[in-house]
């Protein structure tokens, strides 16, 4: 407790810091010019030596031929690695608590419960992420809509990206009840969802039969599945095991849903039927899961993310924060890349496809003219462990300086020389 | 045989796949290839020692005939076609594949019922996870299907069903038919506890449910009159209306919607005798209470597990009511438990002995004990059960009594090609399966380790 | 079949009348059987056994049989030694949660499983049914040092003679289910620690001093009392090698489920197994263990551990064990002889030979078929069951 | 082609255990060897026989009957030392039954079949110090095994290596104060203090030193005790938070121990005082906010780079895993001290020949020189790269491992 209320003190006192110096040494400029080393551009080539031109914090021009105009502000990053911010496309962290105990609860939201002062957001943006969807947690049914924020900004109505998006459904079993409950649970709560709807048509129609005004809204308890029926909103499924995913198929089948699927780490058996089902993923956060060989009893190393790339089925990496390699998006894609994956490949499942499934691709995910001058500026290649992110930029306005940053000096550097106590005695 | 495991699931992915990367394709193909016969649409035909149809006698030397998944003809002597792919199982003994009339197999640990205690409308399906490693080890014992219901923790668990072991990792793939019975349990104690007062409300409380769904029943029957009723006047009234609007005339009131009850739907189905009602009952008090109830309601009882039936026998055979045996010996489950205290070996000898049709079943601790129905089977027959009767009560009878004899059970012309060559006769237990087809596809064939 | 079974019966019952006529002591009776199992030496068909006072007198194709002996003739029948069940907790009138372990103790040494034995109850008599004539009764294995077990006959109608050893060994286990969460040991590091503690005690134990538990342990410790060893996984067979060779015991390794991983090793100390229920497991790769243990030279016997598993299916186990690569002809002797020498009852049991008891079982089929059923049993020449017809 | 795959690595394994007794020479070509000792050498050989090195550096000639192992462009580096390993032991890790249980050896339960075992070889480890659990003041003698062998005793290649200490509060887990009801089993009388564990710590050693003084020592356990005042058995002492470490070298200052410090999350804050004297330490994983990490929330205070202070201070510093199976491992944790400021060298050192020193079997593994055990890993590309991985796992000679091409599927 006494330490986290220290560390939030210390972000306060941080993010304020960093906000006022922001004010007088990057001011929004109008027009921007990124000198760059090196352009990761994600939607096409790599870019040498290039530029990125940017006015009201949107990308105008990019490429080597690009004049910079008199009047653009210059940043000098002829020895950075430029490239998209990060996205995460499904996370529970920054929210005190991520489950409400009722199995049915699709009308809350994780808007109410982000807590922007959560060293989660800090964490995020020194590692390079500049958006992310926060979504309840894995043990509700129906667990509640999402919201999409930048790790920046001391409200949440200054970090927010995209307030509805996205709604939580978890077919993993909670505590002493069985898969085949938590299934019929789901399908009954569709069908009385349906017959309310039914119910609620007809008496609209009556009331037009009747020339009446009809004024009755629709109940808000059941609004946020009525927009998942209706495709306003897209249904991220979490499948705790492989059992789970054809069930979540089903779903998305029976119900037109959009879909994205969440899976735990033993759903990689199934990757035959999720390339099949065509349906975007994201990965659990273990990337490796061991498994017995029958006949050799030797133990098997499966990579999922190899699993998945060969069946041929698009996803995107999260992370936790229970190993320290894992809390890296970079290091989840390089992970991918060590056993085999292509690069660009894996790059794009920790920006653009994110982006694409969140639906933030038309702002995010890429350094393409027309999209959010939102990028990160690296020391080096961004799957190299040696390699820090120096700044991030997001629409335009630079809002993290490694230079800074008070808490890294403060993790990194040795305490300041003090006598140490010698013992007397 | 390994080829064999893993293509098939392979090959159900593949065959829906839109943009596929084209060596995938062609790999799981070549695999396909290889795993020879796994063609339904070639002719097949085995030429057997001696065929055990079951359904009728024996026949020596005979030759089975397998035209798309199904079997042609059967016989002494039939007319082989050119193309057909011939099976050479000479001297060796040919009979349908086998049932586990009471398999885990598939189960997940734990999720064999939910938490509430009457709860008939839940599906076993819901519950399997079709990517276990056990099935093509029981397949290989020649077992080509299992039928799999909720366990015994909640008073009514839901509805079974029987599954194909045909090597797929898709539920929809193996399911032979879902729905087959309501699974019920009377005086099945979690934890070993049991008392005479435990089993009256575990009977009452059915009972009480089954005559909740007769008045359900009654007002769905009612309400739909009405709103027939209500149909037809509000046709008149709009005829009225339509021919001049002007008249004055009342508007009928349309009746108050019903809302169908999924509890009470799956066990009205019960008591029209659409699903059979199966219950666990092992003690004579609960088997009893279990036949007094299918006196009352008139459903299609099916007695599971059935452990001191042979104390009541009579009983049994004079209702007709058909049977779900087992364990035959207490060594398949984990001993000492309270309701098989008077387990006896020689039950499924007199049961049947009085001519109560009954099938064999494991029941034993996990999904891979399925392989051992041929073992239950010789077990039966070591404890004076008639030796054709004990190999009926794990093929045809099981698939008569779940409602799937039309398909599997018996080697008829007709049926699913879901056969099995043995070296020997299935009840001696030395003698090895050497082939399993299910539906013409070889899901199993022995290579020798020695 | 079923005529013949009640030709069978008829024989029996005429005998049977006639034994009960004359007591049956003091009796010579002449089996004639379609084939006799001796197990020692191969099958004789059609052949003769000759009982003379419990003992087996003669066997063989035509031996003569001697005035006023009672026949018992039966050309459809087989007849194979009594099978020995290496392991059991029969007889010990287990309520629904009963144990046969004193847990309080870690060490419970000087206990004698006997004493808790009662011979008049009701599975003691199903036993018999099943073609079991000797059984080892066993202390379980929830404690380090379990106790002592001891080998019994089954015809338990005469009150003397029915016991063939009462301290037949010590018990001791190595398994994690010797370890309590709140009782020494609670860890396998400190379960080995105290098995070394007391054997070290054994060893210094001096005749002086009264120690009946202590003496006890000295024998094991000089090797002229065996010690009976739970071990199941690999790291607990390991443990038990570990302390066999520390202290030179006289080990018999029981359960050994996965001994087929290191059974070269258990070979080359020449440590017999009492092998678990096969019916315990239900894969392939574990049904096949005890096949692999055998065919690598291990002295192999089953035990049913009954009423873990039902006392009939000791003989599944080995039927089992041979579908699975045990050759028959070690499954048929792991069932007889194989458990009479290591059990140290070889010399009266195990086999139909001259000389030994006549503890004999009557099949309506082969040994090994699972389908064939006892018809009767008999014990030091005594019928002590027999089946009845319908 | 993956049961291809299977059986080669099957084979492979049984080539592993089968007839070690034969001289059969291996060479092993690489593009560049880290031996760790030395300067890395491009283009090398390492000849192998009966399990050892017995050549190594370039132009070597190979003779024509040694099978020869092409490692190409890859690097080649001693095989990873984890000196706080996970246990491969089935079951509790501690005798709950006494807080002091010196005699208790970990090497009696060591699991073969342990899956731990086989999946950390994989990841490049070919020695792990194996201790005792974390939940006794003293909770026995551990062991330093190889991940190869059918039973124990053919894995162990130093047995009580080291006493194991646990000065934090680990060692007073699941432990209750007796209160208005009878103390009815043993975890009612272990320390619930801080205090209470010094205390004990202290109260043991003295009792030892006492006998000691006395003729020979009747209770085994006061004669491990003994055997370490006498560092005959070098002692692991658990200390997280700077306090803890300080009071430890106060109880080694008493009674003249010399410590090797495990863990050590706030060690940097002592960094002078340790290197002053000479003690070794063994770090534990590495959290970001140790906080919000259970049984870790000891030292909150956490530095990125308390490996790198450390070392700079000039103290002996090895990495662990911290007894854990993460998808970690401790090549890993190299990296990242590198990326949080380590020497890259000293970071090498730290997985290998320092924890080998810091085990006393130095001699055998550690490094890749003549005479030392042939325990080789094989490297797709610089072994401070994430993206780099274990290809080949080479064991007393024998591929235990080989990352064959599709395995991945």
């Amino acid at each position: 407790m006494k330490s986290r209320s220290r560390i939030t003190l210390v972000s306060i006192l941080l993010i304020v810091f960093i906000a006022g110096s922001m004010a007088y040494t990057a001011p929004v400029r109008k027009k921007l010019a990124v000198e760059a080393g090196r352009i990761i551009t994600i939607a096409g080539k790599d870019i040498k030596n290039g530029v990125i031109l940017v006015e009201d914090g949107t990308i105008k021009a990019v490429g080597t031929d690009v004049e910079i105009p008199w009047d653009a502000f210059v940043i000098e990053a002829k020895d950075k690695v430029v490239m998209p911010g990060f996205v995460m496309a499904h996370t529970s962290d920054g929210l005190d608590r991520a489950n409400e105990n009722m199995p049915e609860v699709p009308f809350i939201s994780t808007f109410d419960s982000i807590d922007p002062i959560s060293t989660f957001f800090e964490d995020s943006l020194r590692d390079g992420v500049v958006a992310m969807l926060v979504l309840p947690g894995n043990n509700t049914l129906l667990g509640g809509t999402g919201t999409i924020v930048k790790p920046y900004g001391r409200t949440v109505e200054a970090m927010l990206v995209k307030r509805y998006a996205g709604l939580k459904i978890s077919l993993q079993p909670s505590r002493n009840t069985s898969r085949m409950g938590h299934m019929q649970r789901f399908r009954r709560y569709v069908s009385e969802l349906k017959d309310y709807l039914e119910e609620y048509e007809q008496r609209k129609a009556e009331a037009e039969e009747e020339k009446k005004p009809f004024d009755e809204e629709i109940d808000v308890t059941k609004q946020s599945m009525v927009d998942l029926l209706n495709k306003k909103l897209t249904a991220f499924i979490y499948c705790d095991r492989a059992a789970d995913v054809p069930k979540a198929i089903e779903i998305q089948k029976t119900h037109e849903l959009n879909t994205v699927l969440v899976l735990g780490p033993d759903c990689y058996k199934a990757a035959g039927l999720i390339a099949k089902s065509e349906l975007p993923v994201i990965l659990d956060p273990q990337l490796i899961v061991w498994e017995t060989n029958e006949q050799t009893n030797e133990e098997e190393m499966k990579v999922i993310p190899m699993i998945f790339h060969k069946a041929g089925v698009k996803f995107a990496f999260q992370t936790d924060t229970s190993q320290y390699g894992r809390r890296y998006l970079w290091y989840q894609a390089a992970t991918a890349v060590k056993y085999g994956m292509k690069q660009e490949e894996a790059l794009k499942s920790i920006t653009l496809y994110p982006a694409q499934f969140v639906g933030v691709d038309n702002r995010l995910g890429s350094i393409e003219t027309g999209k959010e001058a939102t990028m990160i500026f690296l020391t080096g290649d961004p799957l190299d462990a040696q390699s820090w992110v120096d700044q991030v930029m997001i629409a335009g306005e630079i809002v993290y300086e490694r230079a800074k940053d008070e808490r890294l000096k403060k993790l990194l550097e040795p305490p300041i020389k003090l006598q140490e106590p010698k013992d007397t005695d | 045989m390994d080829s064999n495991r893993r293509v098939s699931p392979i090959f159900l992915q593949v065959k829906g796949m839109k943009d596929i990367k084209g060596i995938f394709v062609l790999a799981s193909l070549f695999l396909l290839f290889i795993s020879a016969g796994a063609f339904s649409a070639q002719e097949i035909a085995i030429k057997a020692g001696t065929i055990l149809p079951i359904s009728d006698a024996p026949v020596e030397n005979g030759i089975i005939l397998i035209k798309d998944g199904k079997i042609a003809a059967l016989g002494p002597n039939v007319a082989i076609g050119a193309d057909a792919r011939v099976i050479d199982a000479g001297g060796k003994f040919v009979m349908p594949g086998m049932i586990d009339a009471q398999s885990r197999l598939f189960v997940i640990e734990g999720e064999l019922n939910d938490s509430s205690s009457i709860a008939p409308e839940l599906n076993i399906l819901d519950g399997l996870d079709p990517f276990v490693k056990e099935a093509p080890e029981v397949a290989a014992q020649g077992v080509t299907a299992v039928y799999i219901s909720p366990g015994s923790h909640s008073l009514i668990g839901g509805s079974s069903a029987v599954l194909k072991l045909n090597g797929s990792m898709d539920i929809g793939e193996m399911l032979l038919k879902g729905d087959i019975a309501v699974k019920a349990a009377i005086g099945v104690s979690a934890n070993n506890e049991s008392s005479s007062l435990g089993r009256l409300s575990d009977y009452s409380s059915i009972r009480e449910s089954l005559l909740e769904t007769k008045i359900y029943v009654h007002n769905r029957e009612k309400q739909a009159r009405e709103m027939a009723e209500y149909n037809k006047k509000r046709a008149e009234y709009d005829k009225k209306k339509k021919a001049n609007p002007a008249e004055k005339a009342d508007k009928p009131k349309r009746p108050a919607r019903f809302r169908p009850n999924p509890t009470r739907e799956v066990l009205a189905k019960v008591l029209s005798k659409e699903i059979p009602f199966q219950i666990e009952a092992h003690r004579v008090t609960d088997i009893l209470n279990a036949l007094r109830l299918a006196d009352e309601f008139g459903f299609t009882l099916i007695l599971d597990k059935c452990t001191e039936g042979y104390l009541v026998a009579g009983e049994i055979a004079r209702r007709k009511v058909t049977v779900i045996l087992g364990p035959v010996s207490t060594s398949f489950i984990d001993m000492p438990s309270l309701e098989y205290r008077n387990h006896d070996i020689r039950n499924a000898a007199i049961l049947s002995d009085k001519g109560v049709k009954l099938a064999l079943g494991v029941s034993g601790r996990d999904g891979a004990s399925s392989k051992f129905v041929a073992l239950a089977a010789a077990m039966a027959v070591a404890s004076g059960m008639d030796r054709d009767l004990a190999l009926r009560a794990v093929t045809l009878t099981p698939a008569e009594i779940l409602g799937v004899a039309d398909r599997i059970g018996s080697l008829q012309a007709g049926k699913e090609a879901d056969i099995v060559i043995i070296s020997g006769h299935p009840l001696d237990t030395l003698s090895r399966v050497e082939m399993v087809l299910i539906e013409g596809k070889t899901v199993f064939e022995r290579k020798d380790q020695q | 079949m079923k005529k013949r079974r009640f030709l069978a019966f008829l024989v029996v019952l005429s005998s049977c009348f006639s034994l009960a006529s004359s007591g049956g002591e003091q009796q010579v009776l002449a089996i004639r059987a379609g084939k006799i199992w001796t197990v020692t030496d191969g099958v004789i068909a059609g052949g003769v056994i000759v009982v003379n006072n419990g003992k087996i007198q003669t066997v063989s194709q035509n031996a003569e049989i001697p005035e006023g002996a009672k026949i018992l003739d039966m050309p459809q029948m087989n007849v194979m030694p009594g099978m020995i069940d290496a392991h059991c907790h029969i007889g010990l009138s287990l309520d629904i949660f009963g144990e046969m372990d004193e847990t309080v103790a870690a060490v419970a040494a000087d206990m004698q499983i006997l004493d808790a034995f009662n011979p008049q109850a009701e599975d003691v008599k199903k036993a018999l049914g099943s073609g079991v004539t000797t059984i080892m009764l066993a202390p379980g294995y929830k404690n380090p040092v379990g106790g002592q077990p001891a080998v019994v006959k089954l015809d338990t109608s005469k009150a003397d003679e029915w016991v063939l050893k009462r301290t037949a060994g010590v018990e001791f286990s190595l398994m994690n289910q010797a370890l309590m969460f709140d009782r020494e040991p609670t860890s396998r590091a400190g379960l080995v620690e105290l098995l070394r503690e007391e054997l070290n005690q054994g060893k210094a134990y001096k005749a002086e001093e009264f120690n009946p538990r202590r003496e006890l342990l000295k024998r094991v410790v000089d090797a002229n009392l065996p010690a009976y060893i739970w071990a199941h996984t690999v790291d607990e067979i390991a443990s038990a090698m570990a302390i066999v060779d520390e202290y030179k015991l006289n080990a018999v390794l029981v359960a050994a489920g996965q001994g087929d991983e290191i059974a070269d090793m258990i070979a080359k100390r020449n440590l017999p197994v009492i092998y678990s229920p096969l019916l315990l497991s239900s894969k392939d790769k574990d049904l096949k263990r005890a096949g692999r243990i055998a065919n690598s030279g291990v002295k192999l016997a089953f035990a049913s551990l009954a009423p873990k598993t039902d006392l009939c299916d000791l003989r599944t186990s080995a039927i089992l064990a041979a579908k699975y690569g045990l050759d028959k002809e070690t499954a048929l002797k792991s069932l007889t002889i194989n458990a009479a020498e290591i059990l140290g009852v070889a010399d009266r049991l195990g086999s139909i030979s001259e000389g030994k008891d006549a503890d004999l079982v009557i099949l309506n089929g082969e040994p090994l078929q699972l389908t064939s059923s006892v018809e009767m049993v008999l014990i030091n020449g005594n019928i002590v069951y027999q089946r009845q017809g319908e | 082609m993956r049961n291809y795959v299977i059986l080669l690595t099957f084979l492979l394994l049984v080539s592993a255990f089968v007839a070690p007794g034969r001289a059969e020479v291996t060479a092993v070509k690489a593009g560049k060897i880290l031996t760790i000792s030395g300067e890395p050498i491009t283009d090398g050989v390492i000849l192998i026989e009966n399990g050892k090195i017995v050549e190594i550096g370039t132009g070597i000639e190979i003779p024509e009957d040694a099978a020869v192992i092409d490692a190409g462009k890859s690097v080649v580096m001693p095989g990873l030392v984890d000196a706080s390993a996970v246990q491969p032991v089935r079951g509790d890790l501690n005798e709950q039954s006494s807080e002091i249980t010196p005699t208790l050896r970990i090497s009696d339960a060591l699991d073969p079949q342990s899956k731990a075992l086989k999946r950390v070889v994989q990841t490049g480890v070919t020695t792990l110090f194996v201790s005792p659990g974390r939940q006794n003041v003293i909770g026995g003698l551990g062991v330093v095994v190889k991940p190869a062998g059918k039973i124990p005793q053919q894995m162990i290649v130093k047995d009580e290596a080291a006493l194991r200490i646990v000065m934090d509060l680990d060692s007073t887990e699941g432990n209750r104060i007796p209160w208005r009801e009878p103390p009815i089993n043993f975890y009612y009388r272990r320390p619930g203090t801080r205090m209470a564990i010094i205390w004990m710590l202290r109260k043991s050693f003295f009792d030892a030193q006492q006998q000691a003084d006395t003729e020979q020592i009747k209770d085994p356990n006061l004669a491990v005790l003994s055997a370490a005042l006498k560092d005959e058995i070098p002692i692991h002492v658990n200390a997280r938070r700077a306090i803890v470490i300080r009071a430890a070298l106060k109880v080694a200052d008493e009674y003249g121990l010399k410590l090797i410090l495990q863990e050590c999350t706030e060690g940097y804050k002592v960094a002078g005082q340790l290197a002053e004297r000479k003690i070794p330490v063994v770090l534990g994983p590495f959290y970001y906010y140790p906080g919000n990490m259970g049984q870790y929330s000891e030292g909150r205070k956490v530095n990125w780079n308390n490996a790198g202070i450390l070392a700079e201070a000039g103290v002996k510093v090895a990495l662990s895993s911290g007894e854990q199976l993460g998808s970690i491992d401790i090549l890993t944790a190299a990296t990242f001290a590198v990326r949080h400021g380590m020497n890259p060298d000293e970071a090498l050192k730290a997985i290998t020949i320092t924890p080998a020193e810091i085990l006393g079997v130095s001699d055998r593994v550690g490094s890749l020189e003549k005479g030392k055990d042939a325990d080789i890993i094989v490297l797709s590309g610089d072994p401070l790269n994430v993206t780099t991985r274990v290809e080949r796992v080479i064991l007393n000679g024998k591929t235990v491992y080989q990352q064959a091409s599709g395995e991945t599927l």
